[in-house]
């Protein structure tokens, strides 16, 4: 933020998970000045909250830690955390980007991490990080490695009783901080704007997201992350630590009634990493996939489905439906067995997961001329050969934003983004028209 | 909360600079800060003990930079928080004051001590940990980057899709690119394709850019018929020998008669075979190139089945994908109808069978003969084979298709839709498992009667169904195009799949253990066209960090051999775990010739194995040396300081 | 803990990508353990000969936690090779009589917190039970007579 | 015993209404929603594919899809747009052709000109009839049928007809009964047929398994038809003059049943029951309002309308005969023969009217071979 030129800068990156620090990480290892755009209060996106990652069973944390700090760090790089992209618009042949700086109630300035103000704030709010199965408090930092170490207040549920203000050693707090326009300008863009997951609710064959112990593949990323909600795997209507676990694959993907036709695509292998983590926190629990294909396609993916198969867990051909809870909390599941005799089976599990679809986390209606494909995720033109273009000259894609993907592959793309992009930066400084280089 | 007196000084005899952090009460609440001070003060390496409120702050970075203008420092300790987040803050501050960054040490009192221990307990143990800094960093040294100049060049070693990709890219970033191509084509395996799925590119055209950009590009170098022979050197500086020579007679003769059958001139595509750029080599040419880094883009090959797997060379009706799709369009001109017509026999029947040379479970399908099973999922047939079936009902709406898979792995982008439309169109679909392939047999001794396929459908309940097939389609697999050459030379790691392996394929994806040897494309692992190109530009961008300023930063904590120690043993060169950055070279030490261990920076990875196994200690890593190590522990056992 | 008497010291050795960023997780959670640990920040713990380890419980060390990648290191067969170390140490601890569980190999990650208080408290009540090194020798002596 | 896929079959099916169950990539969403599929019969996947690869004769040993009422949960939530329902709508028209010995029904459902024509021919012929065979001297004072076409008459060739239809449908679902108890048949004793008897009726009359779907309106509509078809039926065939009532003048003759009369009263209910439900249909598939009325098949169509032209064309009648109009009852009467007979003579045995009979026939046969079955694993 001490830079002379804070707001001129050669690319800019929008959205701060696995593939925006990848691509700002090689575009700044060039010289060339990058600013971070993040929507939330840290960078790390979704992969930072993930326990362990597909298929080699490492630490999401441990992966993603070390980029989010290398970015925190890098000289050619500055963070805006908290900042809302407003319009992103070519101007004068720049691209110039409105953005709307959340306010934090905390000046990142003063703020040092101490969490003084979390452990006296009074107010417990359900904390999204934890998947809604732990609290936080109304003042808080994100989650523990969140990057930057700033508090920011929830106002949504802050009392204003003053207590952190009081215990703040640097006088961080200012409960009247306005939000603040910033005006970034930059040649070139790379969205990297990743995705979400679809609600529980409107699937009535899965209960509508009203039974507890029917979850999402999300929510048992933090039940089995080792910083998790209760530290082990629990379910939760009883804290019952379940002995059969069931998951239902493409619960809203490659369904056309929930507006999402297409294949998901990193479902079929995290519940298949899901499954090991699980089978290893309880080695009793029985796992079983319920699934239509089994998408393993990517490097190293089948064998680790066929390691999965020899550890035992259990994979049915099938696509079952919620009949209900039973008296003891467990979730009632009816499917078809079509590897026997097609008749319908009744089965009870413990815990149900299911394996929600992937849809856009971002849209670029009303920010900038962005075209987005049928299925809503950034339209690319030329999927062949250059899968990173937009129909924006200079501005790029990366990562989920243009469509499900895993993290190899998001980084794969991130990093095809970030030579795109700066080749479009360097024909620029070459004197090269910037619009025949995009076309 | 207490707030710090105005900053004592006490100068030690020696030149260590203690400075203790409050952290606004976050340390200073559970550690007494100013005794902490106070005792280390008594170190006979410290010169000055501070304390400060914020040492992160300007006020607190001030303290350091004038002790060190001013003389009275010389080496840094901060106590305070955890390293990973202000480490670089002092660093820098440091540099700022004219000081070397390394001479620096850091001890974290805040996340290891006041945010877990308490009282007493805790203060007492700052003190050792802050000791414990001390000790190491009077021992320190003071470091400097390694810079390793670089080529401004790459050789890119394949010239299909993901070379030419790679190439293009780092042309278009201003470095020179010398594109090596074994055959005498540009276009790889792309070129034998006839349109891409999922959204029915045609691969020519695909490949006409391509090639027509590579070959136009004044950074581009192109070599066909080329072949890597030798091999040295290592990031910024690789030697390579490269050999063109003339095409032997049986190789490439096919296509080569393709092309002039065709009329082709260079530079135009000849279908099914690619572009050839160049005129063939006359005579054997050798040179040496020297570039910065290299990027491997040596591709696949097609699982091609073995005799009798599905019938294959048995019956022949039965084809690979690719095979068919040559065939398919060769005969195009002489369409007939609504019905597909391959080798004059009429089609009304086409069978389609997914997972032929990929998914081999070990246990279920044997190798036969192969002497490897292919266990990896190759991600692209499926989609093919989806594209292949949607082309034939629109084309041809009285030729039937079905299609017997285990998984649809119909995951990317207008995929799914594909197989959606698939169905629409009444392609037929057989699940069938692993262990329970088709049997395809003839019905009659007519060559081209048509063949019954018996399967055990999981989605008719398990039920062996009959389906009969005028032509059966095996939708092969891909398989790592062998480079045992390049393997040797290169010593590059191989997985299980005989792929390419990266490091990590999150961490570093596109890299190899050697640093500045970048993989690309299908020889790392099976992958559509696009992913290709994203793959080959994230090499090119690996690549393109290295190249664009003539010279690598390496950090500086690398292997160090102390001459007056070293014997010779050798035992470190055994230890080492990067290929290269030890050996063995004779030299001159006090006027004798021996042989001693020499690190190559560029090559060493810091880890410090070899520093165990010296007998004599003679090797050490910057920065973290054994010594180090042993006086700081001297310190946390130290009996003198409990404050 | 004992009462009255002070802990032995138990050092440990935590990778700089993996088990210091875990052990600074625990800090963040405020999670309490022993204060008679020392972390020391390694790049990779291969970097330590036998005689290191030897040396700690000669001079007062009560027990050593060594916090690697495990699997997920990043120097490639450093693991491996660090592995094979270890059970040469346990032999030479073994030769002295001394109780190998003293040395601890374990892999931690950046936010294993709960693994690393455990380890923690393990070795710490393991070296409460232990007294200082050389000490078991005496146990077992007395054990006998 | 492996079975041949045929794709001809599938071809044939379009004719039948087989139009998205193509899309199905069996993921069994429909089979395990379904409010109806029972273990041991599920559906309706089971026949969706069977349709699709044109597995003929495992189709034809099918019970399922007479236990499917098509409520339309199935394809509501079918994530790839399959419509499973109308694919069991289909299933069911192409088993009754399957059944039907004669080949008609098939050509009566395959081509929609088959049909219209089929349908034009009968009710000419029974126009023609109806003109060449009659006293010739009408009562032109009052309205009175019998005065052109003595109920005597009319009744015989009522009771021809009938003959004719019930041995053209008995025929039918002996096949029907045939193919779905399979090597059962011979194996099951007597007694059970018997015993179970009550099964047949009661869901004969109340269709209750239809109550189990999740909207129960298409039961409520369907009850209606189905008890107000049967009153007419029996009203009409059953009760004919001799059997129990002196004559039966309902429609024909004077004077008029007392207006309490049972007879008259159940001729009340059974016109609005008809003309309700009918209309509902009709409405409904006007408007495609239900899943099940997305996709209306010729045949629908015709059964609805000739069913609803009879009933109002008897309403009319029954108004011409009371306010007395000779030539508005005479002629009425004549086309309300013309729609009633080809109803009768083609929707009963060859069409959607078979439903009426193989629906309870299938869920009573299922039901012995349950009893069977128990006492089989019992012993």
């Amino acid at each position: 933020m001490d830079k002379p030129s804070a707001h001129e800068y050669d690319a800019l990156v929008v959205g701060s998970g696995i593939a925006g620090l990848e691509a700002a990480l090689n575009l700044a290892d060039q010289d060339f000045k990058v600013a971070i755009v993040e929507r939330d209060a840290s960078i790390g996106g979704k992969m930072i909250r993930l326990s362990k990652v597909f298929p080699t069973l490492d630490c999401a944390s441990c992966i993603t830690t070390p980029k989010m700090a290398a970015a925190a760090h890098h000289p050619n790089i500055t963070i805006y955390t908290y900042c809302e992209l407003r319009s992103l618009e070519r101007q004068d042949n720049r691209l110039v980007a409105r953005l709307r700086q959340k306010p934090r109630y905390v000046s990142v300035e003063k703020c040092i991490g101490c969490r003084q103000c979390e452990y006296q704030c009074p107010v417990m709010v359900p904390d999204a990080e934890q998947g809604g199965f732990a609290a936080r408090k109304a003042i808080y930092i994100p989650f523990s490695n969140a990057i930057p170490q700033k508090a920011l207040i929830d106002a949504d549920h802050c009392i204003l009783c003053g207590r952190c203000a009081k215990v703040c050693p640097t006088k961080a707090v200012n409960y009247l901080e306005m939000p603040e326009d910033l005006v970034l300008q930059s040649d070139a863009a790379i969205i990297a704007t990743g995705y979400e997951v679809t609600p529980l609710a409107n699937k009535p064959q899965y209960g509508n997201g009203s039974l507890a112990n029917v979850i999402t593949a999300m929510q048992m990323e933090r039940l089995l992350a080792p910083h998790g909600p209760y530290n082990r795997l629990l379910r939760p209507s009883d804290g019952k630590q379940p002995d059969a676990v069931a998951y239902i694959q493409c619960a809203a993907s490659r369904d056309q009634t929930v507006g999402i036709p297409y294949c998901s695509r990193v479902c079929c292998m995290y519940t298949i990493k899901q499954a090991m983590l699980i089978s290893g926190a309880l080695p009793l629990a029985d796992v079983t996939v319920y699934y239509i294909d089994i998408r393993a396609f990517g490097k190293g993916y089948e064998q680790f489905f066929q390691n999965a198969q020899a550890m035992g867990i259990q994979f049915i051909k099938a696509k079952p439906a919620i009949a209900g809870n039973a008296v003891d909390g467990s979730v009632v599941l009816r499917y078809e067995a079509q590897e026997e005799d097609g008749r319908i089976v009744t089965a009870q599990h413990d815990l149900v997961v299911l394996s929600l679809g992937l849809v856009p986390g971002w849209s670029p209606q009303g920010v900038c001329s962005l075209a987005c494909g049928a299925d809503g995720f950034i339209k690319t033109p030329q999927p062949k050969i250059a899968p990173s273009l937009t129909e924006l000259p200079g501005v790029f894609v990366a990562g989920a934003a243009a469509g499900p993907k895993d993290i190899v592959d998001s980084i794969a793309e991130a990093g095809g983004a970030a030579m795109e992009a700066a080749n479009y930066l360097a024909t620029r400084r070459r004197g090269g028209s910037a619009l025949v280089a995009a076309a | 909360m207490s707030t710090p007196e105005s900053p004592k000084e006490t100068t030690g005899t020696g030149k260590v600079g203690v400075y203790v952090c409050y952290c606004g009460g976050n340390i200073s609440d559970q550690v007494e800060v100013e005794k902490v001070c106070e005792s280390l003060r008594q170190l006979p390496e410290v010169g000055v003990a501070r304390s400060n409120m914020f040492m992160c702050s300007d006020p607190g970075q001030e303290l350091i930079i004038e002790d060190i203008k001013s003389g009275k420092v010389d080496r840094v300790v901060i106590a305070s928080c955890s390293p990973r987040l202000h480490e670089t803050t002092f660093r820098s501050a440091i540099s700022r004051a004219g000081g070397n960054p390394y001479l620096y040490e850091h001890a974290n009192v805040r996340e290891q001590v006041s945010w877990v221990h308490h009282g007493s307990e805790a203060t007492a143990k700052a003190n050792r940990l802050v000791a414990a800094a001390v000790a190491k960093a009077a021992l320190s040294e003071p470091l400097q980057p390694i810079r390793v100049d670089v080529q401004q060049r790459a050789a890119v070693l394949g010239g299909g899709v993901a070379g030419m990709k790679a190439a293009l890219e780092l042309a278009d970033r201003g470095l020179e690119v010398i594109l090596i191509e074994r055959s005498p084509f540009l276009g790889g395996q792309v070129a034998r394709l006839r349109h891409l799925a999922p959204f029915g590119e045609d691969a020519a055209a695909v490949i006409a850019e391509l090639a027509g950009r590579v070959q136009e590009h004044p950074a581009i170098t192109v070599q066909t018929c080329a072949q890597v022979e030798g091999f040295d050197g290592y990031i910024g500086q690789f030697r390579l020998q490269v050999r063109r020579r003339p095409p032997e007679a049986e190789e490439y003769a096919d296509q080569l008669a393709a092309g002039s059958a065709a009329g082709a001139q260079l530079g135009d595509v000849v279908p099914f075979v690619g572009i050839m750029p160049q005129r063939l080599p006359e005579n054997l040419e050798e040179q040496e190139i020297t570039v910065g880094a290299i990027i491997l883009a040596t591709g696949m090959r097609p699982y091609q089945p073995l005799r009798g797997e599905y019938g294959y060379g048995d019956l022949p009706q039965v084809l690979t994908l690719p095979e068919f799709t040559r065939l398919w369009h060769a005969a195009r001109s002489q369409r007939q109808g609504d019905l597909l017509v391959v080798q004059g026999r009429r089609i009304r029947h086409l069978a389609i069978i997914h997972c032929v040379g990929s998914r081999h479970i070990p246990g279920v399908h044997d190798e036969g003969g192969r002497g490897y099973l292919n266990e990896y999922c190759s991600r692209t047939c499926c989609t093919a084979s989806l594209y292949t079936a949607n082309l034939i009902r629109q084309t041809y709406p009285n030729t039937r298709v079905y299609e017997f898979y285990r998984d649809m792995r119909a995951f990317g982008r207008g995929q799914e839709e594909l197989y959606a439309q698939a169905s629409d169109s009444q392609v037929m679909f057989f699940r069938f498992r692993a262990g329970e392939e088709p049997q395809i047999s003839p019905t009659s001794e007519h060559p081209t009667a048509p063949v019954l396929i018996r399967v055990k459908d999981v989605l008719t309940f398990n039920e062996e169904l009959e389906v009969m097939a005028d032509l059966v389609v095996l939708a092969v697999g891909q398989e790592a195009n062998p480079v045992p050459g390049l393997v040797e030379l290169m010593k590059l790691p191989v997985g299980a799949d005989r792929f390419l392996l990266e490091v990590h394929p999150k961490l570093r994806p596109v890299e190899v253990a050697v640093a500045g040897i970048y993989l690309a494309g299908t020889c790392q692992a099976p992958f559509d066209v696009g992913e290709t190109c994203s793959a080959a530009a994230a090499a090119a961008v690996k690549a393109a960090a290295v190249l664009t300023r003539g010279y690598v930063e390496l950090d500086p904590f690398v292997a160090e051999v102390d001459l007056s120690r070293c014997q010779g043993t050798g035992a470190c060169v055994e230890a080492c775990l990067a290929d290269g950055a030890l050996t063995m070279v004779d030299m001159t030490v006090d006027g004798q010739n021996v042989r001693r261990a020499q690190v190559n920076p560029a090559l060493c990875l810091g880890c410090g194995a070899c520093v165990a196994v010296c007998p004599h200690n003679a090797i050490n890593v910057k920065g973290w040396t054994l010594k180090q190590y042993e006086a700081m522990v001297d310190a946390i056992v130290a009996e003198d300081l409990a404050a | 803990m004992a009462a009255g008497k002070p802990a032995g010291k138990i050092l440990i050795l935590a990778t700089e990508s993996c088990a210091y960023p875990g052990a600074d997780a625990v800090g963040q959670g405020h999670m309490s353990y022993p204060a008679n640990t020392y972390v020391l920040r390694v790049k990779a713990p291969v970097l330590f000969p036998e005689k290191f380890y030897l040396d700690c419980f000669d001079k007062g060390i009560a027990g050593i936690i060594i916090m690697s990648c495990g699997v997920e290191c990043p120097y490639e067969g450093a693991y491996e090779a660090l592995a094979k170390r270890i059970d040469r140490v346990y032999e030479l601890m073994k030769e002295r009589g001394w109780d190998i569980r003293r040395l601890r190999l374990t892999a931690i990650c950046t936010v294993c917190t709960r693994a690393f208080i455990n380890e923690v408290k393990q070795m710490h009540d393991l070296v409460a039970e232990l007294g200082p090194p050389g000490q078991e020798q005496q146990l077992a002596a007395a054990g006998s007579a | 015993m492996s079975s041949r896929v045929n794709p001809q079959i599938r071809d044939e099916l379009t004719a039948f209404g087989f139009k998205d169950g193509d899309k199905c990539y069996s993921c069994s969403t429909c089979t395990v929603t379904c409010p109806l599929a029972t273990p041991e019969n599920p559906f309706p996947r089971k026949i969706v594919r069977y349709l699709q690869l044109g597995l003929q004769d495992k189709l034809r040993q099918s019970p399922e899809p007479w236990l499917c009422y098509y409520c339309g949960d199935c394809s509501t939530q079918c994530p790839r747009g399959a419509d499973p329902g109308e694919t069991m709508m289909a299933a069911r028209r192409y088993l009754t052709a399957l059944y039907d010995w004669t080949g008609f029904a098939k050509k009566f459902y395959m081509s929609e000109k088959f049909e219209l024509m089929a349908v034009g021919y009968v009710a000419l012929l029974v126009g023609l009839i109806m003109l060449m065979f009659n006293t010739g001297q009408p009562d032109w004072q009052h309205a009175d049928v019998n005065s052109l076409w003595p109920a005597r008459y009319v009744e015989l060739a009522d009771l021809a007809m009938a003959a004719v239809l019930s041995f053209l449908l008995l025929s039918n679902v002996w096949r029907a009964y045939r193919a779905v108890l399979g090597e059962l048949r011979g194996k099951i004793p007597m007694r059970l047929y018997l015993g179970q008897l009550k099964e047949l009726l009661v869901n004969f009359l109340t269709q209750k398994k239809f109550a189990g779907c999740s909207d129960r309106m298409p039961w409520i509509i369907h009850l209606l038809i189905m008890t107000g078809y049967t009153t007419v039926f029996i009203l009409v065939v059953v009760l004919l003059n001799g059997l129990t009532f002196d004559n039966l003048r309902f429609q024909r003759g004077w004077p008029e049943y007392p207006l309490l009369h049972p007879i008259r009263l159940l001729g009340y209910y059974a016109t609005v029951a008809i003309l309700l439900g009918t209309s509902y249909a009709l409405w409904g598939r006007w408007k495609r309002t239900k899943p099940a009325y997305q996709h209306s098949h010729p045949t629908d169509w015709m059964f609805l309308i000739l069913l609803q032209l009879t009933t109002l064309t008897g309403i009319f009648i029954h108004f011409g005969r009371l306010l007395d109009w000779p030539l508005f009852t005479y002629a009425l009467y004549v086309i309300h023969m013309m729609v009633a007979v080809p109803m009768l003579l083609l929707e009963v045995p060859f069409a959607k009217w078979a439903h009426l009979a193989y629906r309870p026939l299938i869920l009573y046969l299922l039901k012995v071979k349950e009893v069977y079955q128990a006492q089989n694993t019992a012993s």
